[in-house]
This record gives structure tokens, C-alpha cells and sequence, in this order.
């Protein structure tokens, strides 16, 4: 029993030409006016056809929640799941099926409250997923509860008195199970989305991207502190790989480890660039330092936190069973046979 | 099948042993080795019964685990049994009672006398009834020395010392050499019943790589069967002839060994790749380690992280075009149910085993029961149907695997598979397939993009297999209720309904595709009994029992248990009555009550974590039949 | 409940309203105001709900909330409408067809527009009906100017445009000017059903605290009433008179509501403190909000992960002595499945609540369904028997929960209540009970040493509610099959059935603490309508409706589905028919027919999301009926 | 309605004087001869008397495994709850009952593989909860199967021709979840355990405690490396607050970071002890760098990695409550009148 080709001999479409349009699917966007799910939406549809890849051989893959809507939009394949269960459902493609190229979406309830674990183990793992983990601190679908993210003291539907829940920060959750590919970016800065949307199409393994999205009816303005104009250059780092951590409107603050090796903000000029921490996404220790940096004590870093390479999941699975396949001469007949006597 | 039988001692024909001793002819034996855990008793009974099965008896074997991991040497917790059924004529389960019991210690006697018969014949280890392993079993005095033992043919042999004897000359370890005593024990019940060792000589010439380990255990079972022959414990000896069985090629198959044979077979004949996602739960680990080593073979497992995380994992290989399968047990069950459901939405075929034990919750992991068959049908929010299935023999555990999938992806739908501890564990000799000859599972994946809408159905109401890579078929699904045809997101009642009721009927209509039920025994008459799984073979021995009494008895063992078959209502209405022995608290006769009403239903449960005893069955039937 | 009842502009009784113009008095009306999600049509629905409590009508209401978040405006998926069904008689539910609808924009007459009886008035803010919202909707053409409107009583208002002007003098910006529109609205039908206004003027002054907006709001609610009554559009209001109505004091309650309020209730009486460990759900959230805000209650609210965390939360609450309590819908009921198999297995008190929607899998969340009853009977591994309830009206919600809770402690087992979207967001006047004269629940935790055995039962059956800090009664549950009275594990098979029995008998035994079922219309005689939970209404209108017709038809509507009450034989012998209308396709039919073989039990259907409307029960009944 | 007492008013009994003896319960223990678990037992019921907290005041919490056996052996209050979810009913006591002390166990397969979401929240809440996490890097009860925390290439019962999962470090799981005191021992080293569980009993918040167990049946020998006498003292980092990274037989060898902020480890002679990494609980930064030193490359660090205050989700949801309560004149029937009017 030789592995058979589970997908029909088709020809496969040439890639190259694909639009944008071409990956816009028919149904209505379902999403509130000025949610932050829009610009997303559009950034990824924007991307697609730059991977080379047609669209049937691309699965979007989701839960449930407003982001989780998102499948629905891209005409591509794919599976709008249950709650929670996103990467187990996208798990189930890619060990049967690496040749396709599969996209997670997930929100910040569905992804770490009740899918915690599966994005622990789909990251430790190392399955080729992309994941978007659209994070508005906020129940959206559910209309307004806090969520996982929210902030300590949240005052939402059921936190009326705040909520005194710790919130996971969805990055060091993810550098926690040994991610091999973490970034942060954030809804309004469309550019910088575009660009780690990039990095994360080019990683082979998980990609986790964090996407800071503003939810305008249940939490709106959670992230003002970061895009408005007047505030975001204090308050958002964008990291570089090899280059050293600065901020402020002309980079001149930037970060360093004092003494007793706790971070600290410093100002470059005084304390000279040559000591500040540069940024290397290769470097474990590096990604984990910069991934304790938190608002408001310190600047929000957008970005890749960490790239590693690693063989993925699927990959040696599927490398396994070619292996084992190829020496293999036993039919299903003999394997039934085996053991076996016979009466006359 | 339906010859007569007779048991142990009851018919007896002396001979002569090849050795001088005589032999008496008995027509079948159930015998039970019992010893604690790390005595090696799995072992000599799936030895005991390789040689039985080449002697060509019909048999039926059913190992006892310890519920414990590994309790205490010499702890009633840590007793460990192999039982097995043998006889000239057809077996039907693994034995009611024993004729005879080996105890390799008093934890093994006291857990396991109970089911000796009287007269039976018990033999001890005599050197391990010493004052600490007596505590530990928590008798207060020798039970050897006693009359608990009166009522049996007790044969007290110091099988350890015996073997340590045996073994000397290897210059084993203390350890090492008291290791050997099970096979001296499974000597002594060689020559007990006039087995040929050969097979099991050449076992261990081949199993143990270490060759002095090798040759003690050759020495140790040969001194055992010596001992038998030359000393003056036992009298004579005894024969089971071969049974009449019908020619052909057999093998021995466990259950669980029947799943995952049956899947690669379906996939074989599906023409798909099988995909397993799992998560380990007793009994039914068996199934993913097995299909774990069948790598080779192109079957892709994934022990996922939780229950649900594997039957998603299927939700994902089933819409890119596997033959998925999840296997599990009860509480691995409950929490697959909300993700069967979003199977039975998108109308994916897959394959749900569960392999039964006793709950509820935690319960009883090594016990059998079918207590999950009401969870199978009823276990999902919404309305939620799919079809559901039952094995009622190890062996059948492969076609019912087959019988699974072809239902799965001819009707575009999960199915569940229920077969239980009982079963899975069971071993009986199987004859083995022709694969061959096994009818092809036609798949055919949509690739035509012309009219394509990914709920427009076929005559069986399946919606399309349109896979990933196919391009033009682009599509989109989810766990929202759906649009009839187009399959997008609705909320519209009367579409709801629609869609509620064509999910329904296209699980109805699996019930045309099956082939006639079969009654055995009586078709019509007094009585009908009407089961379902592995209460197969106790219903079939207690018929039997019955019948002979002139009774007109109709035997119906459902492997489909939704939809239920065509033609059941007229079978059922051919007998005076309908009596449903189940290992539960009558989960079926729910199901029957509910779709036949008029129909008088009389359920007959029994929920002790074991297969009911063919007596058991036997008595039943009587006291219906005489409170006629 | 069973006054004589006659449809609006069926009886008519002309009067003249203070301002001059006539009014006609009406018995019952049936409205519903719909419009965009933005355009606060639950909040005039609200308003309109308390007037007319207040002016002494007896009320049901119903929201229609869109299932997107916010869809775009002017879609057909944002459309939002809020019901209300009011009369001089009593009312049985939110109302089947509309005497007067309001559509605020396209896609809310087109979503809406099938309610409408015909000649019934629609009132549109014709200003809306541009060809961008037209588009929206999916109209080629102005349904204004076809004769898609032909059928009704169209009043065409640019209610916009009016409310601009009304407001003007405010200088608000264009948006929030705009926003006002939906008091405008509110005016016109409260001068159309001759409504007095305080009320709502003094919510408005009291909830807008910028002074302005205030009076904006104030100022167009009086200009719709103006509108109203001086435009020559209306040439009559109309008036629907008190109803009789028992002297008390009432309040609105939603099920949601009542189930949190019966909740702490429960807490109350049993002197308990409640624990709800919950995870957000369509539609079952908003009792944890209002739990959330009761923490100067003491009320203790956990919003877990998940369901299966929020439900595990509730078995160490359990333990450690308070009332816990668990809320979700169907997709989250299959995920607590294993742990409340663990609940039962450990006999703790908890009490399981099931908001039911449209399934299978996700579904339809906002919509309404009772599929979910053999999923609490059967939905758990092994066999796992526990009470079910479930709540008849939104003020039933408030007894149901005490019921629930009652039946937890006294048994020492976990209950779930079923309710449904239909009557968790339904709301309808209730007369407010005075708490001190709610029977109390006795509790007693264990506390003498003395013979304690955690498993040893009282007469319910119940084992001692021992928890930690209680010295001298330290000991350990779990989920494996336990010992008869010590609680030990115990994997010894008699005893296995033996406590199986036991757990069924238990729940079995609840069924003596029930009161006498109660029979609604006839006593006996040619049909039983037999429903529960939120068909109550629809049923008790249907067969008001037949009974003009001199059928004597009786009807009782279940709060126990599991255990039956142990007259229901009884009274359903009563009746030469049974018919069993339920939202699902047939759940309850199996349970009674399983229970009850002989009884001819007639299943009656429907499954689109939406309630039975009063005729649609109606017309089964006859048809049954006539069939005879 | 006040908040009602949820425990019977009796006294309790007297905390001084408790013996290991009244902690041990009257039933067997069915751990296989030679498990790791045994020494875990033994210090944990030595540990208990020194606590000074009664007997009935005390709660075990487990899920299911081998290590999930562990309430029935003590003699004081437990549940032996479902597969995972012991911090869900652990949160749930502590939610109800901030008076009880809440100990749980749990395994590597029970707590990382199905309960892993449960973990993660259980510790950003900080529940107080004292977690033993028994990693033998196997299923035990269920005979066999690789773990989460299983190395790379494992071969096992489901894995014949080796495992190609990524294991998860339980420790560093816990650090991503911001756990608020973290420690690893190992069951043979009984001096070890004690002073860490010892530890963890004091600290006000989740303790979350990695316990390396030997299974002699399905994993034997798996951490030999560090506990075998003649390689122990190179394997194992035994990490001591405001001390420098120092280990083998005579701390010779150091833990430092290179220029490029990678950890190597140097020889402490010629590189300098001041130049070494000094261990600070209360710095995430070093928590995070040595939570990352994995065998064979580096020793492996036992000791405390993290310890920090803060208060926990109990706590403070008990202070909301009694906050709450104390300042309310409201009734339930006052609640329930809400909103009435009265027909006459
Ligand atoms: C099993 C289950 N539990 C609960 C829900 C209800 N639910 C749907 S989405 C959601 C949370 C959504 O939050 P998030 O993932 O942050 O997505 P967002 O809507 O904010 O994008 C919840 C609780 C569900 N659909 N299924
Ligand atoms: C829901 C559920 N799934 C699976 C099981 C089977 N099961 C019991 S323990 C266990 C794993 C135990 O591993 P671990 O937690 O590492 O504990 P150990 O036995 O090694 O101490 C599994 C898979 C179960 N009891 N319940
Ligand atoms: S609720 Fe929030 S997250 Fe959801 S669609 Fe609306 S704005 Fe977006
Ligand atoms: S199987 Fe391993 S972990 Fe379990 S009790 Fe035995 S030795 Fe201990
Ligand atoms: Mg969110
Ligand atoms: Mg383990």
C-alpha cells in the first residue's frame, strides 16, 4: 500500500498574475464600520498574490469570533471551525497535505482563552501555519467581555467592578512554546503589517503574528497610545534585526540592560548607541528581553521578535512516512496474513 | 457455529498419552493463568493459545489487566489473567467458568477462584502461598490448607522451586531464573491437554536474543511438561480434538488489531490515505500504537494533544481529502462531541472509534460495558444525527472498520464506530480476507468546476468532496448553518429547517444500502433476541444453551445501529417477543421504543464491567419464555 | 390566561382622544419596531414595553437582534426589531402576526415585511428609502412605490427629516441629531395607541446626563406625538384597555434575568453563596453580566477559559460547600459533558444552564431551539443520569433556577435547566414575589465524625456534603467507579451495578418531591397537549384558540424532563391523544415513548429558529383533531 | 444577602504537633516498585506538618495519570478529578475558599499536553496554588506514549521510529504565562525537593514546581545524566539567589553571556566570577535566560528560576467581593422590586 496521492491529477493554475481581486471572495464583509479587521483584510489580500501560489492551493482556516470571519473573505479554501480549535484543524491539513499553503486566523479569546493549548502545541510543534492573531483585548463577537489580553482592572461586560485577571501577553506565551518565528504588528500601520506579513509567508514552520487591532464598538481606542500621532513614536519600538533598540520621534531614546541586568530606557546620546541592546531575532535571549517590554513602563516593539530555523512539523512527518514508504515491499495482504495457519 | 457442544468432563473418551498416561477426550475447555503482573501470564496464554489455534480448536481468548499500572507484587491489584476458551465444536466467548485455573500466587487465587466450577481443576504454585504474599492477598491463613479449596481438584506443585531446579545449570540470577516459572507452568498445562510445544519452542528461540535466557526457558517449560508426565499428581491427561472449522487461512486477531487492519484496509479500497489523530486512552491506545507502526505502510498518525485536538485535526485531513479517523473511549468521547458536530455540519467523511469501557466519568478504564451507545446518537448540541455502527467480534472489528468508511464517504458524513474493552482485548482466530476480493469503496473527488455549489447533492444526499488543490472549486466552510445548495452562511428558518430535516434523511438513507439483516436460529417463533456488539458470542452460546431445549429462538446482533435496518420492524414482528440484553441499563431498547412503538420491548441489562455469561443469557431467555 | 380574546381592528369601540381626533379601542396589538442596528429600535422597544406595563396591559416582548456584531449599515444582516404583543386579555405570547410594524429603513421592511398581517399599518421613515439603502436591501425598485405595500395601511413619514427639524434648535451635529429620530418614531405610535409619555420623559431626563441631548431626545418624541395628532395623516389612535390583570406588584423580566435573580434567590434560601464559574455565550452571556454585577451580593463570578474550565471551577466550588452554578449554550454544553460526568460521579451539587439555540454545531446563534434535551439526558459517556428541568416563561426562569437549585442540594447531584434564546431575551411582566415567603432549602453540612462515610446515603439517596475545614472528615472523591459507602475506588463489577443503580435511582426518586402536575384546559378528553419549556406561550394560545371551538383539549407543560412526574401516566390516560409540539424534531417523543410504550404519542415539529406561532399550534391541534 | 460563611462554624483543630503519620492516608499505594513518585510522596508528607496548617484545611488536587494518584495517599481533603483540568478545580476551591491551602499534582502529559490551557491561565491568574508537576517525560498510566516534554526523536509506544514534536519546557511555558514563582527539582535529589517545596508553600500566588521523576517501567533512566553520581555534578546547575551560575564538582565552570548576549559556559577560573551571570529570582531577564540552558549543551538549572509578588486572583477577587458586600444595604427583594409598579 503505497501512499497514494490523496489530491485529484489536476493541472494547477499558473500563479503568476493572480490580483488582488482574485483573492476577494463574493460574500459581504461582516465586520463593523472602522473595525480594524478591514485593514487587515486588506493587507492579506493585497499579499497573496505576491506568494506565487495559487489560490487552490491556499487554506484559511479560523475559529470563531469577528476575526474568525475572515476565511469567508478570501477566495481561497477554506474552514471557518469551532471555537478555539483553529490549529488543530490546520494541523489536520498540513500532515496530510504539505503541499498546502495554510493561513490561521484567530482572535485573542479564541486563540488564548479557549485555544490556548492548541497554539502551544501547534507552535511547539513547528507546524508550516501561518497564524494572525488579531488582538483587540476584547471579546468582539460575544459583544464586550474582557479577554485574556485585556489589561488588569478591565472594566468590561462581565469585569463591571475591573477584572483581576493577569493578562498573557500573546508573545511571550508563544516564545514560551518554543515558536520559532514571533512578531508583533498593528493594525494602522499598514506598511509595517505588510512587511511582517511578508517575513511570515517566507517562514517555514509556524509564523505567529500578533496583530494589535482596534475594535471600535467594544474596547475603541486600546491602542490610541500607539497610533496616534502625537503619542506613537514614545511608544512604539520598531525593532530591527541587528540594529540597536531605539525610539522617540528621532530615535533618541533607546533601551539597555542597567547593572543587575533589568532593561532600562536610556537617552542614545548620552549613554551612546554602542550600549544599547541590538536587536537579534536569532538569538533566544534577545527575543525574550525584548518580549517583557510593556507599555506604559516601556515603548510597545513591533516587529520580529524572533526567526529561527527548524525543520517543521509536517515536514518530517511526511519525511518519515516517504522514507519508511519507499523501502517498503509488505502489501496489506501480507500484513493480514501474518501469523496465520491454515485449516484443510 | 451451531454444532452441538459439550463440556469438559462431561463427555469423556480415555486414551493413552503418547508417554504411557491416558488421555481422556473432552469437547471444550475454558481455562484461566492467573499470577501477578510481572509473572509473565499474558505471555504464556497468548502461547497457549497460538498451539491451541494450530491444534485446530475453535477458541476464544480474553486477557484481565490490572487496573493499577503496576501494584505491588503479590497485591490483588496487581493480578493478572489470561483466559482462554478452546473446544472440538464452535466457541462463542471466552468461557462462563473455568475447568480449569492456574494461580501463580494467593492474590491470583483469590481473585479468581470464584470462577472456577466445582470439581474444576486448580493448580498452585505452591512456594509462593508463603506468610507475606498471604497478607498481601489478605488471607488470614493458607487458603491451600483449608476448605476453600475443597470443592476443587487442587493440585499444589512448587513451580518455583521445580524451576529454579530446572534452570540451574544457566547460572541465571535469582531474579532471572524464578522468571522462567510461567513457562514451566504453561509445560505443565501442555501436557495436561496433549499440546505439541513447537510452536512455542521455536517462539522462544527466536524471541530471546540472549541465548543462555533462551535455553533456561526452553528447560524450564520442558521440565514442566516432564513433571506432568512422570509424576503421580495427575492421573491422565487430556484431548480437545480439532473442531470442525471450515478450511481455509486463519490468523489470531485482537479487536483493537481488527480497527486498525480494518482502517488500512478501507483506505486501501477508498483508494485514500488513511490519517489517524489520537490522543492515548484505555483500550483504545492499541489502535494508534498499532497504526503508529504502519508508517510504511503510508498511514500518517498524530498523537495530538487532547481529544479534541485529534478529532480536528480530522475535521483538517478530511476536507484536504483523507480517510480520517480519530479513535478513544468514553470520556475522550464526551469531549469530541462539540467538534462531530461541526463534522456533521460540513458533511465531512470521517471515521469516530469508540472502543467502550465502563463509566461513568473515569469509571472502570479496563472494564467492559456499551453504556456510550445513547452518547453516540445523542451526545451533540442541536439536532446532530450520523450514523453509528457496532462490532460484535474482534475479527469483526475489521469489517465493521471497512463498513465505517464506506458509509463516511459515500454519504459525505462522520460515523461512529462502537465496539468496547471486551472486544478490543478479545482475541479469537479470524479467517483472513481476501483483500482482493473485499469490494472496492468508489471516491470520486469533484473536480468538474461547471455547476459546482458545495451542498448541491447526489442521489445518496452527499454534498460534494471538492479538495484543496483543486483549482475553480474554491470554497468555504463552517460550523454556521448553511444555505441549501450554496452552502453560505444563512439564518433563514425555513432553509434551517430544510437543511436540519436533509441532514436527517441523508442519514436515514444509509439504511438503503444495507444488505438484509441476518437472523439466526429460529426466523420466527417464540423469541427474539436482539443485541448488539460484543454480546455477540454471549447471546450466540445462550441461545444455544436454550434451543436445546426445544425453544423457538431467533438470534438478530445489530452491527448498525443507525440507522437500524429495513427490515428489522418485520423481523421483530415475526416473534412473540423481543428481548435486548445490553451491558448497560438499556440503552438500545430507547432506540427501539422510540422508532418501533407498538413493538414490546424486554431489556435485559446487566452493567458489572464484564460480558455476560452465556448461562446468564440462557436464564434470561427461559424465564421470559416460561413466563409466557 | 383563559379570557376570551379578539384580534385588534377585529372589535372596535370608537372614543375621542383629548386632542380631538377619535380613538378606537382595540383589544390586543401586536407591534414591532425594526430598523438598523444603529438605530436604537431596543431601546424605543423598551420604552414602549414599560408604558404600557405601567398603563396595565398585559405584555410579551420579544428582541430580534441581528447575528452579526454590526453588520453594514443598511444591510439586511444588521436589521434589528424588538416585539412587543399587548392586549386588554391575557397574552400568551410576543405575538404571531404584526397589527403594526415599523420599519425605519429598506432592509428592515424587507426582513420584516412577511410578519405584517394583512391591512395591518406600516409606518416607514420614508426618508431612508434612498437608492443607496435601497440597494442595500436588495430592492430594484422603491417597495414604497410598488404594490409590494399594497396589502397594508402605509403611512409614509420622513421621519428623519421631521426629527432634524425638531431638534434643530439644539445645534447638535448632523450624526447625533440624526440619532434622535428613533424618540420620533416612539412619538408617533405612542400617540397612535394613546399612550401617556411620563415615563419615557422621565427615563430620558434621567439617562442622558448631557443636557442637551436630553432635550433633543425629549423634543422629538413629543414632535412624533405632535405629528401624530395634528397631521391629517391618522384620521383615529387607538386605545387598548387595561387588562385584568391580579392585583400585585409586577416588574419586566427577561429569562435571562430571572435565571440570575432565581440563581441568587436559590443562594439566599439555602444560605449557600453562589459561585458562577461561566464562559461568554450567545445567548446564555448576559446572566453571567448580571451575576458579574451583583458582587455586593456576594455573588462570586469566574469567567473561565472555556466551558470545561468554567464547569470544573463549579466542581471545586461544589466541594468546598458553595452553590455553584454553570451558564452557556449548546456548543459549550457538549464541551462541559466529561466534567459533569465527573460531577455526577463525585454527587455534588451544581446546577447546569443550558441558554439553548439553533444548532447543529455553531448554527444560529441568535435564533431560538430546543434541541438539547437528549444531549443533557444522554450527552456523557457510561450510564450518567441527572435531572433536567426546564422554564416555561422568562418569570419562570426565576422559579426554575430555585427548582434546579433545590434539587441539586437535596440529591447531592448536578441538575441542568434548559431555557432557550425565545425565552432568555423574551420579557414579559411578572408579579414580583415576596422573598420571605419563598420555602426555604434546608442544608446541612456534615460535621460529626462520628459514622461519616462519604458515600452513605440519607433517604433521597444523597450522600453527606462533607467539605474541607470540616476536622475529622478528611477524604478524597474522584471520578473512578467508587465503593459502595466508604467512597474507596473499587473496580469489584457487582458493586459497579449496584452504584449504577443507585445513581439512577436517586434521580429517579426526585420525581416524589414533586407537586401534583398541573393540567391546563380540559381534565380529560380528546387531546393532551403535552410541551416544555418556552412553548408554553404558543401552546397556551393555540388551545385557546381551538377551545372556542368546544374541543376538550388539556395541557401541560413540563418542567421536569427528567424524572417525569410520576402522575404524567395518569393524567396522559386522561386523553385519547397526545401530541408533543417541540422545537426540534422530536426530542421529548423519544423520552415518553421509551417511558411510556403504550401511549400513542403524536410528535409535532418545527425547527426554523423561531417559536410556534399561536396558529400554527392551533391548526396541528385541529388537524389532529379532525383526523379523529 | 451578606456573604454567608461556606464552611461550618466548628474549631478547628489545633495545627501544632502534626505528624507525617496523620498525613498519610489508610490506602494503598499503587505506584509501580521503584517510581519516582514514591520520594515526591514522602517529602510532600513530610513537608505538610511544617506548615502549620491543619489537616482539614488542606486540599489535593489532581487530574489523571500516575502522579494524579497522589490525593489518595494524603489524609486530607482531594479531588481526583478528570484528565487536565485540575487547575480549573483548583481555581474554583481557591475562588470559593481563599481560607484552604490548595496543593495539586499534576504530569507532563495531564498538565502539558490536555491541561495546558488550563496551566497557562492558572498561572497569569496566580492563583494560590501550590503546582507539582511530576515530568517523566512519558505517559505512565496510559503504558507508554511520548509526552509534550519528551526529547525530540522519541521512541514510544505511538512513536516507533522516533517522535517529531518539539518538546515543551515546562518552565519556560510557565515563565511565558508570567507565572509568579517557578522551580524545578528533581525526585531523587530528597534535600532538593524538600527545600523547594518548602519554598513554594510560602510563596502567596501560583508556585509552580517542575519535578524531574524517573518511570522506571516507561522511561527509565531518562535523567540519569543528572542524577547518576558521576556525571551529576557537570549536568546539573543548581541555581541560588544573588549567586553567581556555578557548577561541577567543584564550581569550576560558570554561566556568562558572550559578546553577542548568547549564554556559553566558561571556565570560571580564567574567565572571573564577576564576569558570571548572578542569579536573580526577581529578575524575569535572568529567570528567562537560564529558563532557556538545556541539556546536553548546558547544565540543566535546578533551583528557584523566578520568584516575584503579586497578589493573587483569589485575593483580589475576594477583596472585590468583600469590598463590594460591605458597603451594600441592597436586599434581594429590594433587587427584585427593581423597576416594579403595583397594580391595584
Ligand atoms: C464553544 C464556544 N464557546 C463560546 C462561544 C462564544 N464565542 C464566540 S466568539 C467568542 C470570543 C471571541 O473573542 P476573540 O477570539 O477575541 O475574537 P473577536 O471577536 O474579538 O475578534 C466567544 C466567547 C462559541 N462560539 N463556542
Ligand atoms: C479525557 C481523557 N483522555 C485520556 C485519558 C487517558 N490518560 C490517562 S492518564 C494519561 C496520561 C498520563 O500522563 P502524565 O500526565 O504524564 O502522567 P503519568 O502517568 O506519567 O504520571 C492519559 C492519556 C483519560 N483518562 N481521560
Ligand atoms: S465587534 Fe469589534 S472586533 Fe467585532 S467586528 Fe465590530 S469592531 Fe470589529
Ligand atoms: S508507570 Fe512509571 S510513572 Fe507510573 S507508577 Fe509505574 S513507574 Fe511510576
Ligand atoms: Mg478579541
Ligand atoms: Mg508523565
Amino acid at each position: 500500500m503505497p501512499t497514494q496521492t490523496v489530491y485529484p491529477n489536476v493541472v494547477h493554475t499558473d500563479p503568476t498574475g493572480q490580483t488582488k481581486q482574485e483573492f476577494t471572495s463574493d460574500q459581504d464583509v461582516r465586520w463593523c464600520p472602522g473595525c480594524g479587521d478591514y485593514a487587515i483584510l486588506a493587507q492579506v489580500q493585497k499579499l497573496m498574490p505576491s506568494l506565487g501560489i495559487s489560490r487552490e492551493n491556499i487554506v484559511f482556516v479560523s475559529g470563531i469570533g469577528c476575526s474568525s470571519r475572515f476565511p469567508y473573505y478570501m477566495n481561497t479554501y477554506g474552514i471557518h471551525s469551532i471555537h478555539g480549535r483553529a490549529p488543530a484543524v490546520a494541523t489536520g491539513i498540513k500532515a496530510v497535505r504539505p503541499d498546502l499553503t495554510v493561513w490561521m486566523v484567530t482572535g485573542d479569546g479564541d486563540g488564548l482563552s479557549i485555544g490556548g493549548n492548541h497554539l502551544l502545541h501547534v507552535l511547539r510543534r513547528n507546524v508550516d501555519v501561518k497564524i494572525l492573531m488579531f488582538n483587540n483585548q476584547i471579546y468582539g463577537l460575544t459583544k464586550g467581555q474582557y479577554s485574556p489580553t485585556s489589561p488588569l482592572g478591565k472594566k468590561a461586560k462581565s469585569t463591571p467592578l475591573g477584572s483581576v485577571d493577569y493578562p498573557l501577553d500573546p508573545v511571550s506565551v508563544a516564545l514560551g512554546a518554543g515558536a520559532t518565528f514571533v512578531a508583533r504588528t498593528v493594525d494602522v500601520n499598514v506598511k509595517h503589517i505588510a512587511e511582517t506579513l511578508k517575513r511570515a509567508s517566507q517562514h517555514q514552520g509556524t509564523a505567529f503574528v500578533e496583530i494589535y487591532q482596534n475594535c471600535p464598538i467594544f474596547n475603541d481606542a486600546a491602542f490610541d497610545y500607539m497610533t496616534d500621532k502625537s503619542t506613537k513614536d514614545d511608544h512604539v519600538l520598531a525593532m530591527e534585526h541587528g540594529k540597536p533598540l531605539r525610539f522617540g520621534a528621532n530615535g533618541e531614546k533607546g533601551v539597555a540592560l542597567d547593572a543587575s541586568m533589568r532593561p532600562q530606557i536610556v537617552d542614545v546620546a548620552t549613554y551612546g548607541e554602542d550600549k544599547l541592546l541590538v536587536h537579534d531575532e536569532t538569538n533566544e535571549v534577545l527575543s525574550l528581553i525584548v518580549s517583557r517590554l510593556r507599555h506604559p513602563e516601556f515603548p510597545v516593539p513591533i516587529g520580529v521578535f524572533r526567526s529561527a530555523e527548524r525543520p517543521s512539523y509536517d515536514r518530517m512527518m511526511n519525511e518519515q512516512v516517504d522514507a519508511a514508504t519507499k523501502g517498503n515491499k509488505k502489501t496489506l495482504q501480507q500484513l493480514l496474513d501474518a501469523g496465520s495457519w491454515t485449516v484443510t | 457455529m451451531v454444532a452441538l457442544r459439550t463440556r469438559f468432563l462431561t463427555t469423556a473418551t480415555m486414551g493413552t498419552s503418547a508417554a504411557g498416561k491416558p488421555h481422556e477426550q473432552v469437547d471444550s475447555v475454558a481455562i484461566r493463568f492467573a499470577g501477578d503482573s510481572g509473572d509473565g501470564m499474558q505471555l504464556v496464554g497468548t502461547q497457549f493459545t497460538s498451539t491451541t489455534a494450530l491444534a485446530g480448536n475453535d477458541l476464544s481468548t480474553l486477557p484481565d489487566f490490572p487496573a493499577e499500572i503496576r501494584a505491588p507484587a503479590g497485591s490483588l491489584a496487581g493480578v493478572s489473567g489470561y483466559q482462554i476458551n478452546f473446544s472440538s465444536n464452535a466457541v462463542f466467548t471466552s468461557g462462563d467458568v473455568l475447568d480449569v485455573l492456574v494461580a501463580m500466587n494467593p492474590a491470583a487465587l483469590k481473585r479468581n477462584l470464584k470462577d472456577l466450577k466445582e470439581g474444576g481443576i486448580l493448580l498452585v504454585n505452591s512456594e509462593a502461598f508463603n506468610a507475606k504474599n498471604l497478607e498481601r492477598a489478605g488471607y488470614k491463613e493458607n487458603p491451600l490448607d483449608s476448605n476453600i479449596v475443597g470443592a476443587y481438584r487442587l493440585f499444589k506443585v512448587d513451580i518455583t522451586g521445580q524451576t529454579l531446579a530446572a534452570v540451574r545449570e544457566f547460572k541465571l540470577d535469582h531474579r532471572a531464573a524464578t522468571r522462567c516459572r510461567n513457562f514451566y507452568a504453561l509445560g505443565i498445562v501442555y501436557w495436561l491437554f496433549s499440546r505439541n510445544m513447537d510452536a512455542t519452542i521455536s517462539w522462544i528461540q527466536r524471541k530471546f536474543s540472549d541465548k543462555t535466557l533462551s535455553e533456561a526457558n526452553l528447560a524450564a517449560l520442558k521440565a514442566g511438561f516432564n513433571y506432568g508426565e512422570t509424576t503421580e499428581m495427575f492421573d491422565h491427561a487430556y484431548e480437545v480434538r480439532k473442531a470442525e472449522i471450515a478450511p481455509g487461512k486463519y490468523r489470531n486477531i485482537s479487536g483493537n488489531e481488527g480497527l486498525a487492519l480494518g482502517l488500512m484496509a478501507a483506505s486501501e479500497l477508498t483508494g485514500l490515505n488513511l490519517f489517524l489523530g489520537s490522543y492515548p486512552i484505555t483500550p483504545a491506545s492499541d489502535v494508534l500504537h498499532m497504526l503508529s507502526n504502519m508508517k510504511h505502510m503510508g498511514v500518517r498518525t498524530l498523537q495530538a494533544e487532547d481529544e479534541i485536538a485529534a478529532v480536528c485535526a480530522c475535521v483538517g485531513a478530511a476536507y484536504s481529502g483523507a480517510l480520517a479517523a480519530t479513535t478513544t473511549s468514553g470520556p475522550g468521547m464526551a469531549l469530541k462531541a462539540e467538534a462531530i458536530g461541526l463534522a456533521v455540519m460540513l458533511e465531512l467523511p470521517m471515521v469516530v472509534i469508540n472502543v467502550q469501557r465502563a463509566g461513568p466519568s473515569t469509571g472502570m478504564p479496563t472494564k467492559t460495558e456499551q453504556a456510550d451507545l445513547l452518547q453516540a446518537m445523542f451526545g451533540r448540541n442541536g439536532e446532530c444525527p450520523l450514523p453509528v455502527l457496532s462490532a460484535r467480534t474482534p475479527g469483526d472489528c475489521f469489517h465493521a472498520a471497512i463498513e465505517a468508511a464506506r458509509i463516511a464517504v459515500t454519504y459525505m458524513t462522520p460515523v461512529i464506530l462502537l465496539t468496547d474493552g471486551y472486544v478490543a482485548n478479545g482475541a479469537e482466530p479470524w479467517p483472513v480476507p481476501d483483500v482482493s476480493k473485499l469490494p472496492p469503496i468508489p471516491v470520486k473527488f469533484r473536480t468538474e468546476t461547471e455547476g459546482f455549489k458545495p451542498y448541491l447533492r447526489d442521489d445518496n444526499l452527499a454534498r460534494p468532496w471538492a479538495i484543496p488543490g483543486t483549482p475553480g472549486l474554491e470554497h468555504r466552510v463552517g460550523g454556521i448553518e448553511k444555505e441549501n445548495l450554496t452552502g453560505n452562511i444563512s439564518y433563514d428558518g425555513p432553509n434551517h429547517e430544510a437543511m436540519c430535516r436533509l441532514r436527517a434523511e441523508k442519514v436515514a438513507r444509509v439504511a438503503n444500502s444495507l444488505p438484509p439483516t441476518l437472523v439466526e436460529g429460529a426466523q420466527e417463533g417464540d423469541l427474539l433476541v436482539l443485541g448488539w456488539g460484543s454480546t455477540y458470542g454471549s447471546i450466540a452460546g445462550g441461545i444455544h444453551r436454550v434451543q436445546l431445549r426445544g425453544h423457538k429462538v431467533g438470534h438478530v446482533q445489530l452491527q448498525h445501529l443507525n440507522p437500524l435496518p429495513n427490515d428489522l420492524e418485520d423481523i421483530m414482528k415475526r416473534f412473540k417477543r423481543v428481548m435486548v440484553p445490553e451491558m448497560n441499563l438499556g440503552q438500545l431498547s430507547v432506540l427501539l421504543r422510540n422508532r418501533y412503538p407498538g413493538q414490546p420491548i424486554h431489556s435485559h441489562t446487566k452493567i458489572q464491567g464484564t460480558p455476560f455469561r452465556e448461562t446468564e443469557i440462557a436464564k434470561a431467555i427461559t424465564s421470559l419464555l416460561e413466563a409466557n
